[in-house]
């Protein structure tokens, strides 16, 4: 399984100057005044960043079916912990 | 069936018990039948610990003055209990010692996936209670097994952080397990051993491990926070600089709540295999069953806020998290009602584990339908922090857990050990059990209700004598436990060999001779049946019979 | 073999299933303290060294290179290449951990960790705080939680590529066998991930 | 007999009855399950034991059957959630023109300011046949103020205000219980709740007090130089206090907020969170330099300025005067719990 479409050496070494190059932006951006978009922004680079780092240099996408369930998993589980505590603290002020 | 009937004397065969000796032979076994009583060797010891506490509970509340201990010994003595029962016993008791032994066995697998990772979850595991125990021996802790913010972080002058530090610690032990579990059930099946010919236990230990990977390690940071605040002054949950001391409860509750679930459900699969076994029957409705631990596991976790009903939460999130608690009710309804249509025209016997399993469901049906209660939100309101709650926590982890271990305890005793227990006493053991759980705890219901709040010392008059009800009760409750531990060490030496299937029940471990070899079975074996064939078992016993 | 692997791969996942709900918590807490003291945020924040943090986070992205590397070529069975990018991995979190080192230091030195010495003034004197500076504690306290045990992490990672080093040297590892390597690489991973994230959301709240 | 061994709490409140009633449902309930499934475990025990019934006979399941114990149980415990719920709103919504008592919990004492002036711990007088509305919060660590016979509980949060109410209906002496956990003396921070004839209660108020909560609040008003900004006609730095309490106050980031006692109690606290439209985030914190007992006075001077039972806020005619009110150094009653 881990003979096919592996990836290469090349590969890595372009996901690696992605992410310096996304880092730089991310730092860039910062200075930049957005409002509240500034964390939109902040977050999504970050995202993107994740991303790459668990697709390619943890071989997510190689995973079996299994696997790839379990992580999702967990990201729905702390959406789950964020959110539902987040009902409380957001609604706390209304209709008082 | 042939090598059930193959292996009638065994004496002389090799087994896991006799396979090594000394000392040595245990301490680095990684055999996950001789962990599994590593285990419970260590979980009976701080069983007996935790109820000589609520021993102590119980005698200072027979005089409403605060007149046996002191109040601070008072205070450390139910968080002492509180502590000890619920994370050194009640969490690791079911998955630790059946779920160890008994899970790769029931789906043909010679050991766990891991088997160095359980040896060092046994090892975590004492080493956390070990802190634990410094915690007690070095003055004792008095912030309630909760721990609740700012009175854990900046007013409690006990030993916060050694007791967080060692349930942070054990909680990596439950972490192990759970991964072990979830990965030895999904990749170590025999063949043939499909999802849905899985025991029912199998279903609720890996429903329960589910919530140990998700939930501990919530607890963990939450603990080790607290002990960061008291030791470094990180400032997280403190009111003084503008921390909100409902964060606290947001972050232990996500955990603690959904532990409640890693108590019950392996002992729901525990009543699953018993109700089955001597009622000679397939469950009833086995994907209903198995399906409805999963979603307990999954709703378990979207309840976590009733705990916080008068705490101070918007009224909107009460609202959600009232009407998601009356959810999670419902699977485990539809778990009492399939194991009482099993019954329904089954051959019917009274062995031990049966008595413990019909006190298991009658007890958990009282607990479940007074968390009906507390889910309400404006009963809620009412019976919040007093003893209702008290009573119904005790009737879901005592009568329900406690009761579904020992269920559990008898009916694979002869599969560990090799030996029967003396059944008239192990009778009379669980009718002890039975009267004096409902002795002890019925009455804090009724105290609860007029309100009388938990955690106190001294209480007014009015309600001692339901307290003293209670303690009489609680000594009753007592000797129910501690008859079991003597007839168990008896029947080590002096018990009948049990034969490999003394029940004649289903299942892989019973095809095995008592207790099993080291490798479990000499053959992987394989499967081509549904879970539960009593009907197939039992017309092969009537050959032999018959002729 | 090949079962083995996987085994062992789908049990590291669930590990770092758990290391997510960890982290979890911190971010839980972040988030709610936000909302509420957004402006004490910012001003902590602000105090933040921006580009020894960029630095930092170019380092650990590097050692995530490396890893990767290290592991690609441990499944080569190359023992010798390993031996390199394992080194380096190495001394990129060592590096990592001394720039942390020094921004603690200096986080120091200005009374910004918690507790009776924690003192936080106004950036410009004589300007009335609009943010109570106990909130910024607050602040301070959740980075220290948070970097804090992301460095105790990069610490345990340092330890495990060590051990790795020392069994490859001792030629433990082949083409059939290199999954110890393999389950690291994923750690180490993991850790640069919760970094990528941490970053943000401590350093780049805004700046003027 | 059942003088010694009560066996169900008093009803004093008007949410008493309804709480009872939802509790007599659910016992009820309770009881018929339990009994069935009791009844069901006996008879099956008894019909099909071994000796009368000795080969099983196979039922693999019916889905009827599991959607049947899967609905029904779920459409009664719905009826308990609406129930349940509409109590709760109920609880948590004071009703207008509620009289209102301060509370300041503490290891492990209740300390009660009423509006009038007076001040009692440990004991609460209040008259029959009023709602009153309990605006509490801690000095320390989290305690929860219970009144088994209001069928009323709330827990009372350090750096929060938190408010229950009741409307007693039973004149007499109630226990009230700290409920929530706080520490060594937690079973002794009981005390009594009065409730009187509201003659009696009339006269208990009207004897001897030294000004009213609101009058207290108007002088820490001055002194700490809040009148500076916030007064009646400075076109200035601050909004103008007078009326506002109660009322839905604009922010600058466009959200609507109620001026309630909590919101303004933090606008003392954390003045940046919930800035007013149109006016500079320019205030100071007072976090660390005001007590709980104060903020209530300063609560309750601001919600008496709506109502007209206190005297506006006087310009400060000195511009000489730092742009910003130096808050005066704390008072030492802050520091030492012991003050009371």
């Amino acid at each position: 399984m881990s003979e096919h479409a592996h990836p290469t050496v090349k590969s890595f070494f372009g996901i690696w100057i992605t992410l310096l190059i996304l880092t730089a932006i991310t730092t860039a951006a910062s200075f930049l005044e957005l409002g509240p978009f500034n964390a939109v922004v902040a977050l999504f680079i970050a995202t993107c960043k994740a991303s790459l780092v668990v697709l390619f240099f943890m071989e997510a996408r190689y995973l079996p079916k299994i696997t790839k369930m379990v992580i999702v998993t967990a990201l729905f589980f702390l959406g789950l912990l964020l959110t539902l505590t987040m009902t409380d603290f957001m609604t706390r002020l209304m209709g008082r | 069936m042939a090598m059930a009937s193959a292996a009638i004397t065994q004496d002389e065969k090799p087994n896991y018990l006799n396979a090594d000796y000394g000392i040595k032979s245990w301490l680095l076994t990684t055999d996950h039948k001789r962990i599994a009583l590593l285990y419970l060797i260590s979980i009976t010891m701080f069983f007996f610990l935790g109820g000589f506490f609520a021993m102590l509970i119980r005698l200072e509340l027979l005089t409403p003055a605060g007149d046996l201990v002191t109040s601070d010994t008072y205070n450390k003595l139910f968080t002492m209990h509180g502590i000890v029962m619920v994370f050194l016993f009640l969490i690791p008791a079911v998955p630790t010692v059946l779920g160890n032994f008994l899970v790769p066995m029931m789906i043909g697998a010679k050991d766990l996936a891991f088997p160095k990772l359980n040896l060092a979850s046994w090892y975590v595991y004492i080493l956390g209670g070990c802190w634990v125990l410094y915690a007690i021996i070095t003055g004792g802790v008095d912030t309630g097994w909760t721990f609740y913010t700012p009175y854990s972080t900046t007013f409690s002058n006990t030993n916060v952080v050694a007791a967080a530090v060692g349930i942070f610690i054990a909680g990596f032990s439950s972490i192990f397990t759970g991964i072990n579990f979830i990965v030895t059930i999904h990749r170590m099946r025999a063949p043939g051993l499909t999802w849905r010919r899985l025991p029912l236990f199998i279903w609720s230990n890996y429903a329960t491990s589910v919530i140990m990977v998700l939930g501990t390690p919530v607890l963990a940071i939450t603990l080790l926070l607290v002990a960061a605040e008291r030791l470094f002054h990180l400032g997280i949950f403190n009111a003084q600089l503008g921390g909100d001391p409902l964060l606290f409860q947001h972050l232990f509750w996500f955990y603690s709540h959904p532990a409640v679930y890693i108590m019950i459900l392996p002992g729901m699969g525990v009543i699953s295999e018993v109700v089955t076994c001597f009622s000679r029957k397939r469950v009833f409705g086995y994907d209903f069953v198995a399906l409805a631990s999963i979603c307990i596991a999954v709703l378990g976790f979207l309840v976590w806020a009733h705990h916080m009903f008068v705490a101070g939460i918007s009224v909107y999130a009460a609202m959600v998290f009232s009407l998601l608690t009356f959810f999670v009710a419902i699977p485990s309804a539809v778990k009492v009602f399939n194991w009482i249509a099993t019954m329904y025209q089954g051959s019917i016997s009274f062995e031990t584990p049966m008595l413990y399993a019909f006190g298991f469901i009658g007890l958990f049906t009282m607990g479940g339908m007074t968390g009906l209660f507390l889910g309400s939100l404006g009963i809620d309101v009412h019976v919040h922090d007093t003893y209702f709650v008290v009573a119904h926590f005790h009737y879901v982890m005592v009568g329900g857990m406690v009761m579904a271990y020992m269920c559990g305890l008898h009916f694979w005793w002869p599969k560990i050990t090799g030996k029967m227990y003396p059944e008239g006493w192990a009778k009379l053991s669980a009718l002890l059990t039975f009267v004096g759980f409902n002795l002890t705890f019925f009455p804090q219901f009724i105290l609860g209700y007029m309100g009388m709040p938990r955690r106190y010392h001294a209480y007014p008059p009015e309600f001692q004598v339901l307290n003293v009800l209670s303690t009489a009760g609680a000594s009753v409750l007592a000797v129910g436990y501690v008859l079991p531990m003597i007839y168990f060490v008896w029947s080590l030496r002096y018990g009948q060999d049990a034969g490999p299937n003394p029940w004649r029940a289903a299942g892989l471990e019973w095809m095995t001779s008592s207790p099993p070899p080291t490798s479990n079975f000499e053959t992987t074996p394989v499967v081509t049946w549904e879970a539960y064939n009593y009907d197939e078992i039992d017309k092969q016993q009537e050959v032999p019979v018959a002729s | 073999m090949e079962q083995q692997k996987e085994t062992a791969t789908l049990g590291m996942w669930l590990f770092l299933v758990t290391e997510v709900m960890f982290f979890g918590g911190m971010f839980c807490a972040y988030l709610i303290y936000r909302m509420d003291y957004y402006t004490a945020w910012v001003a902590g924040s602000e105090r933040m060294n921006i580009y020894l943090g960029t630095t930092n986070t170019a380092v650990l992205i590097c050692s995530s290179l490396t890893m990767v590397l290290a592991v690609h070529f441990a499944k080569l069975g190359n023992r010798k290449a390993t031996a390199i990018f394992l080194v380096l991995t190495i001394l990129l979190g060592l590096g990592f951990l001394g720039i942390k080192g020094v921004e603690y230091h200096e986080h120091w030195v200005h009374h910004e960790f918690p507790g009776p010495n924690f003192h936080f003034d106004a950036p410009k004197p004589g300007a009335a705080l609009q943010y109570s500076p106990k909130n910024v504690e607050i602040f301070f306290s959740l980075y220290f939680a948070m970097t804090g045990l992301h460095a105790i992490h990069m610490i345990i990672g340092v330890g495990l590529l060590t051990w790795l080093l020392v069994r490859n040297a001792r030629g433990d590892f082949s083409a059939y066998y290199n999954s110890p390597i393999e389950m690291t690489g994923l750690y180490w991973h993991f850790v640069d991930v919760v970094w990528i994230y941490l970053f943000p959301l401590l350093y780049l709240i805004r700046h003027k | 007999m059942w003088s010694n061994l009560p066996l169900f709490p008093a009803r004093a409140s008007t949410l008493a009855g309804h709480v009872d009633a939802l509790y007599f449902l659910l016992v009820a309930v309770t009881a018929f399950f339990t009994i069935l499934i009791a009844a069901l475990i006996l008879i099956f025990a008894i019909r099909f034991r071994k000796t009368k019934h000795p080969v099983a006979r196979q039922i693999h399941g019916s889905n009827a059957l599991e959607l049947t114990w899967t609905i029904i149980p779920l459409g009664i415990s719905m009826i308990f959630f609406v129930w349940g719920a509409a109590i709760y709103f109920t609880e948590t919504r004071p009703p207008k023109d509620s009289m209102e008592v301060y509370v300041v919990a503490k290891q492990w004492m209740w300390k009660f300011e009423h509006t009038e002036g007076q001040r009692e711990i440990d004991e609460l007088h209040v008259p029959e046949g009023r709602d009153v509305r309990l605006i509490m919060t801690s000095q320390d660590v989290i305690h929860s103020f219970f009144v088994p016979a209001f069928r009323v509980k709330a827990d009372v949060l350090p750096g929060r205000y938190t408010s229950t109410w009741f409307h007693a209906t039973k004149t007499g002496r109630y226990h009230l219980f700290c409920s929530q956990y706080c520490g060594t003396g937690h079973s002794s921070m009981v005390g009594t709740v009065v409730v009187m004839s509201p003659a009696a209660y009339q006269r208990w108020a009207s004897s001897g007090t030294d000004g009213s909560l609101a009058s207290t609040g108007e002088k820490y008003f001055q002194q700490y130089g809040c009148s500076t900004c916030h007064s009646s006609n400075t076109q200035g730095r601050g909004p103008n206090l007078v009326g506002i309490f109660g009322k839905p106050v604009l922010l600058d980031d466009g959200r609507r907020v109620i001026a309630d006692e909590s919101y303004i109690r933090e606008s003392i606290l954390n003045p940046e969170v919930k800035v007013v439209s149109g006016f500079k985030p320019i205030m100071p914190t007072f976090q660390g330099q005001i007590n709980e007992e104060g903020l209530v006075a300063l609560v309750a001077y601001i919600k008496a300025l709506g109502n007209g039972m206190a005297n506006p806020p006087m310009p400060v005619n000195n511009p000489e005067k730092a742009p910003y009110p130096v808050p005066p150094k704390p008072e030492a009653s802050q520091a030492t719990p012991s003050a009371k």
